[in-house]
C-alpha cells in the first residue's frame, strides 16, 4: 500500500552460492531492492506451497544491485529445517518474500567516523550500512567476531570497504583469540570513533552496548529475536526497551525494530517482563502512569 | 456474474464474510501497509484490557507441524489506549471494528463493554472467554457454561442495545456445544469459535518448554479440522445462532469448508503472520469458488453440509 | 557408546521406548513386510471387541494439513479371531503385544481382560475409552472420571495380576489430568495419552462431510502440541505414574519431545501410514539424538523438561 | 523383509513427461521393478520433507523396464494438490515411492482370449498385463473408454499389442460414443473371450462385472478405493467383497486387492456397510456365524 512500507513478492532465484560456512541466496525483487534501506531485513516462506512450516524465516539484506530491475541477496547459516531447505534451492526457484522490514539504521547527517561491529551472521547488515556510510563521507572501521574462521563474515569486502578491519574468534582460528569487545576499546580510539553500529547474537549486542556506554559513544543496535511473523501482528518478537518517557515497554523487534538505540535496550532483562515495565503485574504500584495520549507505541530507537 | 458475498451476523451486515481474527491482525495498521483493510468484511482487534499488559516474556512462540503454539499474555496498551489510538485510526481508514474484550471478571468485561458504544466505531463486541494465553492458570470462563454465560450476561447487559455480543470459544473446553447454548441462553448475540487449543512445544536442545510460559495456545491450519468440527456441531445444535468460523483458514476452500459447515463468517489467524495478504487472497479465491460453482448469493452454502446430499447449492 | 534403550511401564520392561499405535499398525503383519517386528519395543494391537465388527462406511478419511481425520468404527475380527490368528502370528514373530480393548461397558471390557492372560502372550492391556471412531454417539468412558473409572477397574478386576492394564485418554476429554487421576484411582498401572481428538472435513465438492461418518477423529503431527501438552500437564499431576505417549510422533526428535514431557514410552500412529518404515526409522534417529547428547539411559531423559534449566542430561 | 513383498525407496526421477491428459513420471527403482506383477500399485510421498500432505498417493505400475537397473512408469492426471507437485518434479529428483503394492492380476495358466477393459487412467495398468498375457501366448482385445479424447490412455500402444482395440468416449470425441459397456458384448464375441479383465472407477467395474456374469464369463476387475495407506494398516479402502464361505468382509482394497474377482464384489453396497456384512450392526440375527479357525482375512479374489 504505501510507497516505502513492505512489499511480498513472489521472486525468482537468480544464484545461490556457497561463502565459508554460509548460503548465499540472491533473489530478484526490485520493489524490495527499491525500497531498501540498510539494516532492514526480509521474509522468506520456507518448504514450498504445502509446507507444514508455516512461519516466514527472517534474514538481514546483505547487498542490493541494480540488476535485472533490482536485486536483493542475503546469506545464511544452515540451522533447522527452514535454512536447510533454502540451501537446497536452485536458480530459477521461486521464493515467496517479503521485505523490506523493519526501521534501518539511522544515518549521520555529517561524515563522522563509524565503528562496525559484527558477530557471526550478524555482520551481514553492516556491508550496506558501511557502503550508505562510506557515500556521506564517513569513515568506516569494522570489528567481525565469530566463533572460528570460516564462520568470519566477508572478511575480504569488509577490508575493502573499511579503514580498517579487525577480526575476532573465539578458538584464535582467525585474526585476535577473544570476543569483539575485547577489541572495541582500541578500534574506537584509533578511529575517533563517534558512533558505534552493531548487529550480532543478544549477549554480544549487550556487551557491545555497555562498552559504547562507557566509552561515551551513542551505539545503534540491531537485535535477532526470534520472529514468527516479521510484520509486527504476533507480539513474538518482544524486547524490554525504555521509551523517550522513562517508561519500559515490551517492543515489537520487527516493526519497532530491529535497530534501536543501545541504552534503550534492556539487555539483563531481555526473555523476562520486567517489574517495572509497562503493564508488567503490580507495574501500577510503584509508577506514574504516563498519559495515554504520550504513550508511544514505537517508543524504540 | 459477480456472487453477492454480503453476510449477517446478528444485526450486522458485512461487506463479505472474510474478516481478520483478534491477536492475528494488531491494530489493522501492520496490515494496512499490504492491502486495504476496509476491503475485509471486518477486523477483530487484538483482546483489550482495561488496563495496559506487558504480557508473558519471551520467548512466546513455537513452530509447530501446520501450526504453532504461542502465548503472548494479552499484551496491550489498555482500553484508554485504544479508543484514543487504536480504533479511531481503524475507522479513519474505513475498517470495520469487532472489538474483543478480555476481562479478569463479568465486572471487568461489563465495564469494558460500557466503552465500547457504536458511537465510538464499534461494530460488535467479542468476548474472549477462553484465552489459553491469559496470565491465570483457570480458564473458568471458557470451561465452565455457567461461567461463560456469567461473563457474557454481564457484557450483553452493559453493552449497548445496537451492538451485538458475540462469544468466542475455545476448541477445548469441556463441551464446546454446551458451552455455545449457555452463552445464548445468557444473551450472546452470535459465537466466534475457535479460540487456541492448549498445546506445548519442547526444545529440541534444552529440553525445557520452548515457550516461557510453559503450556500455550496451538493455532494453524494443523487445528482446522478440530474448528470446522466445532461449527457442524454447534450448527447442528444451535442452527439459528450466527457463527464466525476459525482455526487455520488458509485458502479460499478452507472459508468454504466452514462456511458449509454453517458459519455466517470466517475469520483468518494465525495464517495472517505466514502471508500478510492472506485475508484478501482468501476472499478472492472464496469469490472464484463461488463462481465457479454458480453460487449467487454467499448466504446459500452457509451450513450446506447439514443439507442432505443433492440439495448442494451451485452445481 | 550406546545409550541404553529400555524403559518401564509398570511392571512390563521393553527393549525400547518406540512402539507401534493401535489401529495403526494392522495386525503386525502389514509392518512385518518392511521391517522385523521384533525390533519395536512394542506392538498395540487394533482395539479387539467381544464381536467381530464390520466398522463404518466408506469414506472413512480425509487428509488434513499435516494430519488426517479417520473414522473406522473399530472394524476388527472379534476376540476369538484375535486370540487364535493374530495374537499368536505376532508373538510367533518375537513382537510384543500390549493388546488393546474396547466395549461398550465395563462388563464387556472386563470379559475381553479376563480373555487375555499372559500365557497368551498379553505383555500389556491398553484400555481404548475414548475412540471417537466407535459406533456410538456418546463417549462417556472417555469423558466422564467417574465412567472411565469404573471401567479400568473392571479391567484391573478381571485382568491377570501380572498384565499391566493401561488407560487410554483422548485429548479432548473434558480434562485430561483429571481423568487420568480418576484411571489412576481406579487401578490403571499407566496411562496411553492421547487418542485422537474430534474433528471433521468438508469434502470441497459435494460441501458434505468428507467422512461417512461425519466427525471423525483428528491424528498426525498436527496434535503433537497438544498431546505434548497433555503429557506435561498430566506428568505434573502424576509423576508417578508411567506414561506411553502419542499423537504425530514423525521423528527421533518428537519421540524426544515425549519424552522430556513425561512419557517412558512413546507410540506411532498415523504416521506409520506415510512411512510404513517409521518405527525403526525413529527408534534410530532417537537413538542417535540420545548418543549426541551424551545420554547414557534413555530414562534420563523422560520428564527432563519437568526439571530446571541446567539439570537437563547430557550436554 | 519377504523377498517378494514391498520396498521402500528414494528413487531418482529419470524422465516427467506429458501424455495427453496424462503426466507420466519413470523413476529408477530396481526392487520395485523386479518384484512387479501387472495389476500391482506403487504409492509415493508428496510435497517433499516437510510437507502438511502426509499421505501417500497411489498410483498403477502402467510400465517396467530393465534400464539401469530396472525402472517404474506411472501415469497420473492432475486432480488435486499431491498430483499437482508432481506434475512439476524434474528428473533427478528423489521420489519416496513404495511397491509393489496389492494383488496382481491372476494369470490363465492356458493361452485364452483375454478382453481387456479400462476406463480413464485407469487403464494404465492393462498394459503391463496385456504384455503379460501375450507371452503366455494370449489373445488379447483392448476395450478403452474415458470422457473424452485426450483422456483415451495410451491407444497407440493399444492398437499395437492387441489383436483389436475399440474406443468409447462420453462426448463421442474419439471411437464409438458411449461407455465401454456398449461395447464389451460385440468384443467379447468377436474374441470369443474367455475372460474379462477390467480397470477404472467403481461404478464402470460394477458394469462391467454385470456384463460378464450375463455373458457367463469370469471377470477380474482392480478397484481404485480411496487409499490412505496403500499396505493394509488403516483400513480405510475398504469395500464389501463375499468371501468363499459366503460371508461378505469389509476387504481392504490395498492389500486383499485391488484385484478382486468380479461377481465377488458388492458393487451395490460400495461406500455402505451391508446389513448382512460380518460385525455389521446385528449381522447375528441373521447368519450362522462362520467359524473362527475358518475366517479368511483375505477372502477375496
Ligand atoms: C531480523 C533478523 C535477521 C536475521 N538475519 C539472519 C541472517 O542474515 N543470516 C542468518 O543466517 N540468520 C539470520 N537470522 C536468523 C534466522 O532467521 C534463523 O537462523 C532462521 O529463521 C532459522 O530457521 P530454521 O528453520 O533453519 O531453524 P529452526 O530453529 O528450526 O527454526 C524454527 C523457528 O524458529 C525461528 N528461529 C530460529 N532461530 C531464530 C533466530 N536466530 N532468529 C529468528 N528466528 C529464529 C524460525 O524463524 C522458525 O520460526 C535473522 C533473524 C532475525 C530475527
Ligand atoms: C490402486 C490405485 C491406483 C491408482 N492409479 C492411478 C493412476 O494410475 N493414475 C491416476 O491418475 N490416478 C490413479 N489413482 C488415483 C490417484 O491416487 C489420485 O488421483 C491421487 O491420489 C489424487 O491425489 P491429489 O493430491 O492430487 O488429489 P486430492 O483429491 O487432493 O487427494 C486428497 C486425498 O484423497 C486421496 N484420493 C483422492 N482421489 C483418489 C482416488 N481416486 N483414488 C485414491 N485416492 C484418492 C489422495 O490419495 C489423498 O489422500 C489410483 C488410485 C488407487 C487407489
Ligand atoms: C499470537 C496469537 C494471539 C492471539 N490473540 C488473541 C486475542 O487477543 N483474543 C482472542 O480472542 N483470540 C486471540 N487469538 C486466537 C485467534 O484469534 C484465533 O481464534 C485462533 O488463533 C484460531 O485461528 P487461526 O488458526 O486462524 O489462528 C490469538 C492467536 C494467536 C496465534
Ligand atoms: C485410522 C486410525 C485407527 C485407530 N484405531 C485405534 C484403535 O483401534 N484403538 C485405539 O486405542 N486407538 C486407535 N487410534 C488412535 C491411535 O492409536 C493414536 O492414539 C492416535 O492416532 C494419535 O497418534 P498419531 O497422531 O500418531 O496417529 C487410531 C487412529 C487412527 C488414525
Ligand atoms: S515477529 Fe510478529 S510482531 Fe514481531
Ligand atoms: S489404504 Fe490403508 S488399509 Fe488400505
Amino acid at each position: 500500500m504505501s510507497d516505502n512500507g513492505p512489499v511480498q513478492t513472489r521472486s525468482p532465484v537468480l544464484t545461490v552460492r556457497r561463502v565459508d560456512a554460509y548460503h548465499a541466496i540472491t533473489v530478484v525483487a526490485p520493489q524490495i531492492a527499491e525500497r531498501f534501506r540498510s539494516g532492514q531485513f526480509l521474509s522468506v516462506g520456507v518448504g514450498g506451497e504445502h509446507s507444514s512450516m508455516l512461519l516466514r524465516r527472517p534474514f538481514a539484506i546483505h547487498d542490493v544491485k541494480p540488476d535485472y530491475g533490482g536485486t536483493v541477496e542475503f546469506l545464511f547459516a544452515v540451522r533447522g529445517p527452514g535454512t536447510a531447505w533454502l540451501a537446497e534451492r536452485r536458480s530459477r526457484d521461486l521464493l515467496d518474500v517479503v521485505g523490506p522490514l523493519g526501521r534501518p539504521f539511522p544515518l549521520p547527517r555529517d561524515p563522522v567516523n563509524c565503528v562496525l561491529v559484527g558477530g557471526g551472521s550478524g555482520a551481514a547488515p553492516l556491508f550496506p550500512l558501511a557502503h550508505a556510510l562510506r557515500r556521506r563521507g564517513c569513515r568506516v572501521d569494522f570489528v567481525l567476531g565469530a566463533s572460528s574462521a570460516d564462520r568470519v563474515f566477508s572478511a575480504i569486502s569488509a577490508r575493502r570497504i573499511a579503514e580498517t578491519a579487525t577480526f575476532t574468534t573465539d578458538d584464535g582460528s582467525f585474526g585476535v583469540r577473544g570476543r569483539v569487545t575485547d577489541a572495541l576499546e582500541r578500534v574506537t580510539a584509533d578511529a575517533r570513533a563517534d558512533v558505534v553500529y552493531a548487529c550480532g547474537p543478544m549477549a554480544m549486542l549487550g556487551r557491545v552496548a555497555a562498552a559504547a556506554a562507557r566509552l561515551e559513544l551513542p551505539a545503534q543496535v540491531a537485535v535477532e529475536e526470534a520472529m514468527a511473523c516479521g510484520t509486527g501482528l504476533c507480539m513474538s518478537c518482544v524486547v524490554p526497551v525504555v521509551g523517550e518517557d522513562g517508561f519500559t515497554r515490551m517492543a515489537r523487534a520487527c516493526v519497532d525494530g530491529p535497530v534501536f538505540r543501545g541504552e534503550r535496550v534492556r539487555f539483563d532483562d531481555v526473555g523476562t517482563i520486567p517489574f517495572d515495565a509497562l503493564g508488567a503485574p503490580g507495574w501500577k504500584a510503584w509508577s506514574d502512569e504516563p498519559g495515554a495520549e504520550g504513550a508511544p507505541e514505537r517508543e524504540a530507537g | 456474474m459477480n456472487p453477492d458475498m454480503r453476510t449477517r451476523l446478528a444485526g450486522l451486515e458485512l461487506a463479505n464474510p472474510v474478516m481478520a481474527a483478534a491477536g492475528c491482525a494488531g491494530t489493522g495498521r501492520e496490515l494496512a501497509r499490504f492491502f486495504d483493510i476496509a476491503r475485509l468484511g471486518a477486523i477483530a482487534t487484538k483482546s483489550v484490557m482495561l488496563e495496559p499488559r506487558a504480557g508473558r516474556p519471551a520467548p512466546r512462540m513455537a513452530e509447530t507441524p501446520s501450526g504453532m503454539v504461542s502465548s503472548v499474555g494479552l499484551q496491550g496498551p489498555g482500553i484508554e489506549v485504544f479508543l484514543q489510538r487504536d480504533l479511531p485510526w481503524l475507522r479513519s481508514r474505513g475498517g470495520t471494528a469487532v472489538v474483543s474484550v478480555a476481562g479478569s471478571g463479568p465486572e471487568e468485561y461489563a465495564e469494558l463493554a460500557r466503552r465500547l458504544p457504536a458511537s465510538a466505531g464499534v461494530a460488535m463486541i467479542e468476548v474472549n472467554l477462553s484465552c489459553p494465553n491469559s496470565a491465570g492458570q483457570g480458564r473458568d470462563f471458557a470451561d465452565v457454561p455457567a461461567e461463560a454465560a456469567r461473563v457474557v450476561r454481564a457484557v450483553r447487559g452493559a453493552a449497548e442495545d445496537g451492538v451485538p455480543v458475540f462469544a468466542k470459544l475455545a476448541a477445548d473446553a469441556p463441551d464446546p456445544v454446551d458451552l455455545a447454548g449457555a452463552c445464548v441462553e445468557a444473551g450472546a448475540d452470535g459465537l466466534s469459535m475457535v479460540n487456541c487449543l492448549r498445546g506445548m512445544a519442547v526444545d529440541p536442545v534444552t529440553l525445557r518448554p520452548a515457550l516461557a510460559g510453559g503450556v500455550g495456545g496451538v493455532s494453524g491450519p494443523a487445528i482446522r479440522p478440530i474448528a470446522v468440527g466445532c461449527v457442524y456441531r454447534t450448527r447442528e445444535a444451535l442452527p439459528e445462532v450466527p457463527v464466525i468460523g476459525m482455526g487455520g483458514v488458509q485458502t479460499g476452500a478452507d472459508a468454504l469448508e466452514f462456511l458449509a459447515a454453517g458459519a455466517s463468517a470466517v475469520a483468518v489467524g494465525t495464517v495472517n503472520f505466514a502471508d500478510p495478504s492472506a485475508c484478501v487472497r482468501i476472499l478472492r479465491e472464496l469469490q472464484e469458488l463461488l463462481e465457479e460453482r454458480g453460487v449467487d448469493r454467499v448466504g446459500d452454502v452457509v451450513g450446506a453440509a447439514h443439507r442432505p446430499t443433492g440439495a448442494v447449492v451451485g452445481r
